[in-house]
């Protein structure tokens, strides 16, 4: 792949997320969509850029703020938005909404909504990859608030300790719900805290999805030839609410501004448009091609199936094969 | 005065954060969110960092913190976001703050309350829809509380503080909005016992917490059919008022538990095979259970309300119970 | 041949390592250290670290890798040392395990196994004397067992293995020593019903686990009385074998559950529950049940004796059942 | 206190430890101790030097390897024995065992047999301390085992994060029941743990009372003094079994040979003899002293009186007080 052809896959990527929570944010206000509803929107670049460097058969875990983790790894807009509908068609035909999508073929392993409930879920992932002997990395996405869960601390020993390939990706977005990370972390600098498993760890800069590609990259070979686990810390920004419940009593909104000039898909463009390498009629293309694609979706999941209420207890347990 | 299940709650907090320098609230997003369900909303501004006390995401570290603290002579208020995420912290409650009084023959007291929002509704799905209280009034050494009322949520705080026990609060998420009629000198309510909050003479319909205003719907739509329902708001579900329980199953001596909970192994079996055992021969008809149906409760709201109890569901198990037997 | 349950569930692992590469046990003290309770013993040196693989003190994170594994192919058996310590687990195991395949409408299976020690009665005082399996019997998308001979103890294990789904096991601290004959080409068993340890036709006696051996006693002494009781070993606590309980209940028409768990939200009250809202006609007395009472179990010999079910409260209940109504 | 007061004083500690365990694995033996049994024996030096650096207005919390650490707290050795013969008399009422000794009169708060339970109580005991403006320390003692657990991570963290007066006291035998240290930590230099938290850390010599006392004096008035929490890594070694049905597989014999030469005991009271600061009647008087005190104890315990099963549910919950 060429940089410029990099670039471009990077900055489609994120307006494809960008769009689809756009999208789920209406939809959400039209009371099509319910429950918690978490949008990324300002920190695209994160899931961008980690899953432009993993191969197909890796596996992905993520949190309930994941559509874009979703959409990235290859879930169809069409299957994520169905479920958020509640239809048969949904990647979880309804059972999970937003915060649990999940899908085999591209090894999605969810939309987890209990805070670090996922990283002792990768690092088994991994430790099966170990024993299987297959050259293949687990990336697990959390926040920062995740780092002071207990699970995380135990996770990251026992992947340190048995050398295992994961990938965990911190995306530190300053804050935990309304809690800062200055009133949760004695020690703030987070990278340090992989440090103290013998952990690889470092920072970069989670608005740059060049720079997180990068990065990502380069964690992603190490952990696939065997340097065991890896830590990111991807420094970012939510620019929109914790949840569609929540008033930002906790932030000014200047410092949301602030951020906002350093969207990450503004950013890209801009820097590719000023090095020429960003033509308007390709941008015009690329927006075209990705809204096409999120009204194709809506289309889809409001034309679905609700799963029928008969379904309910189905999958509980495996159903007994038809002989 | 008008107010909400929320606001009540809010000034239960309030006046116990005035009446006592002990208590403090300590949990996640108390402080400067304003309170995950805004019960605390303000409470920061009013009381300063230090007793609305944010903490980190962990919770067995905060809520046996606040054990610790108990033991130390404060009056901790620990909020735990949800019930489901309770379970983090279990090991803490289960182990050292039901314990620890018995287990030190009687030395140290554990004088906390644990509040935390519980129950489905809302389409979060399969791991925040939990109801739990049941597993938690299993467990010896607590006391277990589920105000379902604007009262209850105003006036179970102060009483539950001044248990020299540990005292867990339990608040169904659906309640919260809920407005209600409050006196204005409304106080401590006690956590004693159940309160009838219709009474009736054909069957008694059994419950607590988020389920209290659509059984009394059941109720209502009962009473058209010609079926005069009591209703029994359990409030305490460890201790449980055996009394109570007693008086209206002698009254009826028919009966059906509705509780959120999955049905094996919930509270609602507990309370069938109690009645059971002690009025056996006074019953008209077996014990009925509506209770949620054994899948993680899903997303979709069509799903989600097949999987929950629902006064169309109580209502028919209170008419099998009218018409069972003979 | 002669063994002890121990050694049958030792050489159930065995079995299963040789049988299938996928397999793997891991646990804290399960290598080096032989197995707290040396069900594992020697199993490092034939398998090696990678295949009998010590964790450290992590509950949650190597239940959770246990999940993971599962979910990524393997076979693993995860033994957490006990019940009293599952309970830093219980969040993976509710949340994770018995949810995933549900929750994603059916694409991903967990089959994985959990081992775990259960159960009072060795003086270990109050946070090492749990009985939760009933707890865990609560949770849907879990199998929960509970091998209470020496048959069991050699024949579930693979059959678990088999499940794509979360099965646990639940093995009573008071049972490893027990000894008993086995086939020499004893395997696997069926992990579907309950089955009638003796039978009877006077009152039927329900229990599981670690206190069969108890009630068997029991009902030997019934037997010197003239009263004839049935003794149902459940072996499975969920989903619970209704058909053996029907059968049971319909044969003897008076039953007493036996439960070490707390009385109050135990596993006896689901079941009680069950054989009245399903029997309440067929039934000559009200469902008895005896279990521990309601506090932390304490160090003291005497003390713990006088929490704990035992063949000398079970004859009294079920005398009671045969003596009452008429 | 002189050094040489000090130095008795500490030897004198030791012994008593010693002695109250070598007691217990008798009565064990003999049937008259029951459930599980841990002794610290070849530890004492921790114990000794920790408690010798408190304040009776101080708190400790302790595992279920505790006798030690109540004994040296100040409870008596008459009410632990009668504790483990499940009598009246004991400081818990034969309700809690060796595991579980509690003594409200000394601010003894257990006897936590789960591991690394005790720490979230001891963040809150100092948190309360420091709610009330009271100076008084925590001292929470745990063994290494206890670290990879989620529980020391939010502990830690909570009390670095709140500036609470805790002393973490970690007792690194090299063993969690079978399972060496290199087998379930990443990085086996357990301080650097700490320093993750931004928590002054730092290890001391274990095997020798008066290094510990003086590792344990710094921190405690560094603690006392407003310096938030601090955290000692004590290497130190068992020279017996985990527990009463332990067959130490995991270990050789001439790994414990080595450790029990430097047993601390017979280390400190070698340094005294060799610099004339302890004669031989010294020595002989503080033996007898401490078998006196032993046999008293042993005593006691067996003329007590069993808890009557009658008071079996007492004191779940606070009796109503009678008007
Ligand atoms: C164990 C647990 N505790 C609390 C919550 C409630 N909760 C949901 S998201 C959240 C904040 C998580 O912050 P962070 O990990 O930084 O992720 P972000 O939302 O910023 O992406 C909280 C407290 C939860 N889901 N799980
Ligand atoms: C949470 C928990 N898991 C497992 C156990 C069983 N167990 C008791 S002691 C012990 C070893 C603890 O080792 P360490 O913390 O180093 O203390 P030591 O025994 O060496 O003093 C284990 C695994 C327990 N009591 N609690
Ligand atoms: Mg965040
Ligand atoms: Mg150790």
């Amino acid at each position: 792949m060429t940089d410029q052809h990099q670039a471009h896959d990077l900055l489609r990527r994120m307006l494809r997320v960008r769009r689809l929570e756009e999208t789920c944010v209406e939809l959400y206000s039209a009371t099509k969509i319910r429950g918690f509803l978490h949008v990324q929107i300002g920190e695209e670049a994160v899931a961008a850029g980690v899953m432009s460097a993993l191969e197909p058969d890796d596996a992905v875990v993520a949190t309930y703020r994941e559509h874009g983790h979703a959409l990235l790894r290859g879930v169809s807009a069409d299957s994520i938005l169905a479920e958020m509908f509640g239809k048969q068609e949904g990647c979880c035909r309804g059972r999970g909404g937003s915060m649990h999508l999940f899908d085999a073929a591209t090894r999605f392993y969810g939309g987890n909504a209990i805070v670090a409930g996922g990283l002792p879920v990768a690092v088994g992932l991994a430790l099966a990859d170990r024993m299987q002997g297959r050259r293949r990395v687990t990336a697990c996405f959390f926040g920062e608030g995740a780092v002071a869960e207990g699970e995380f601390h135990e996770s990251l020993n026992l992947a340190a300790l048995w050398q295992l390939p994961v990938l965990f990706v911190c995306e530190n977005n300053l804050y935990a719900m309304g809690t800062a990370l200055r009133y949760t972390e004695s020690q703030t600098d987070l990278a340090l805290k992989a440090a103290a498993y013998e952990i690889p760890a470092w920072p970069a800069d989670g608005m740059d999805a060049l720079a997180v590609a990068e990065a990502a990259r380069r964690a992603v070979d190490a952990v696939r030839s065997g340097g065991g686990p890896h830590f990111l810390e991807l420094r970012t920004y939510r620019f929109r609410a914790h949840s569609m419940f929540d008033p930002e009593r906790y932030r000014d909104k200047a410092e949301v501004a602030s951020w906002v000039e350093r969207d990450p898909i503004a950013t890209l463009r801009a820097t590719l448009q000023a090095e020429d390498r960003l033509s308007e009629e390709e941008w015009t293309a690329m927006q075209q091609e990705v809204d096409a694609e999120m009204e194709q979706a809506v289309a889809y999941a409001e034309a679905g199936t609700p799963e029928p209420v008969e379904e309910l207890t189905r999958f509980l347990y495996t159903e007994p094969a038809t002989p | 005065m008008k107010t909400t299940y929320r606001e009540a709650m809010r000034a239960a907090i309030r006046e116990a954060m005035q009446r006592d320098e002990r208590v403090f609230l300590m949990g996640e997003d108390v402080g400067h969110y304003g309170g995950c369900y805004a019960v605390s909303l303000g409470l920061l501004e009013e009381f300063g960092p230090e007793r609305i006390r944010d903490t980190p995401l962990s919770e067995s570290a905060f809520t046996g913190a606040g054990i610790g603290a108990a033991l130390g002579g404060m009056r901790p208020i620990v909020e735990i976001m949800t019930v489901n995420f309770s379970l983090l912290a279990l090991d803490q409650i289960i182990n050292n703050a039901a314990t620890l009084r018995h287990m030190s023959g009687g030395q140290f007291s554990v004088p906390l309350v644990i509040r935390m929002t519980t129950g489905a509704g809302r389409q979060l799905a399969a791991q925040h829809s939990h109801s739990l209280e049941g597993w938690y009034a299993h467990i010896p050494g607590l006391r277990i509380l589920a105000p379902a009322t604007v009262a209850d949520a105003r006036g179970m705080l102060w009483t539950a503080l001044q248990d020299p026990d540990p005292v867990l609060i339990f608040e169904h998420g659906t309640l919260y909005a809920v407005p209600g009629e409050l006196d204005d000198d409304a106080g401590a309510v006690d956590i004693d016992t159940a309160a009838v909050r219709r009474p009736g003479a054909d069957v008694s319909l059994i419950t607590y917490g988020g389920t209290l205003p659509m059984v009394l719907e059941a109720a209502d739509r009962l009473a058209t059919d010609g079926i005069d329902a009591e209703v029994l708001d359990l409030r305490t579900l460890r201790p449980l008022d055996d009394a109570a329980i007693a008086a209206t199953v002698t009254k009826t001596h028919r009966a059906v538990v509705v509780d959120e909970g999955w049905r094996s192994g919930s509270l609602s079996a507990e309370i069938s095979a109690r009645i059971t055992e002690r009025f056996f021969y006074d019953l008209d008809a077996p014990v009925g259970r509506v209770c949620s149906a054994e899948v993680p409760i899903p997303y979709a709201r069509h799903l989600e309300l097949a999987a929950l109890p629902t006064a169309e569901r109580v209502v028919a198990a209170a008419r099998e119970a009218v018409h069972a037997g003979g």
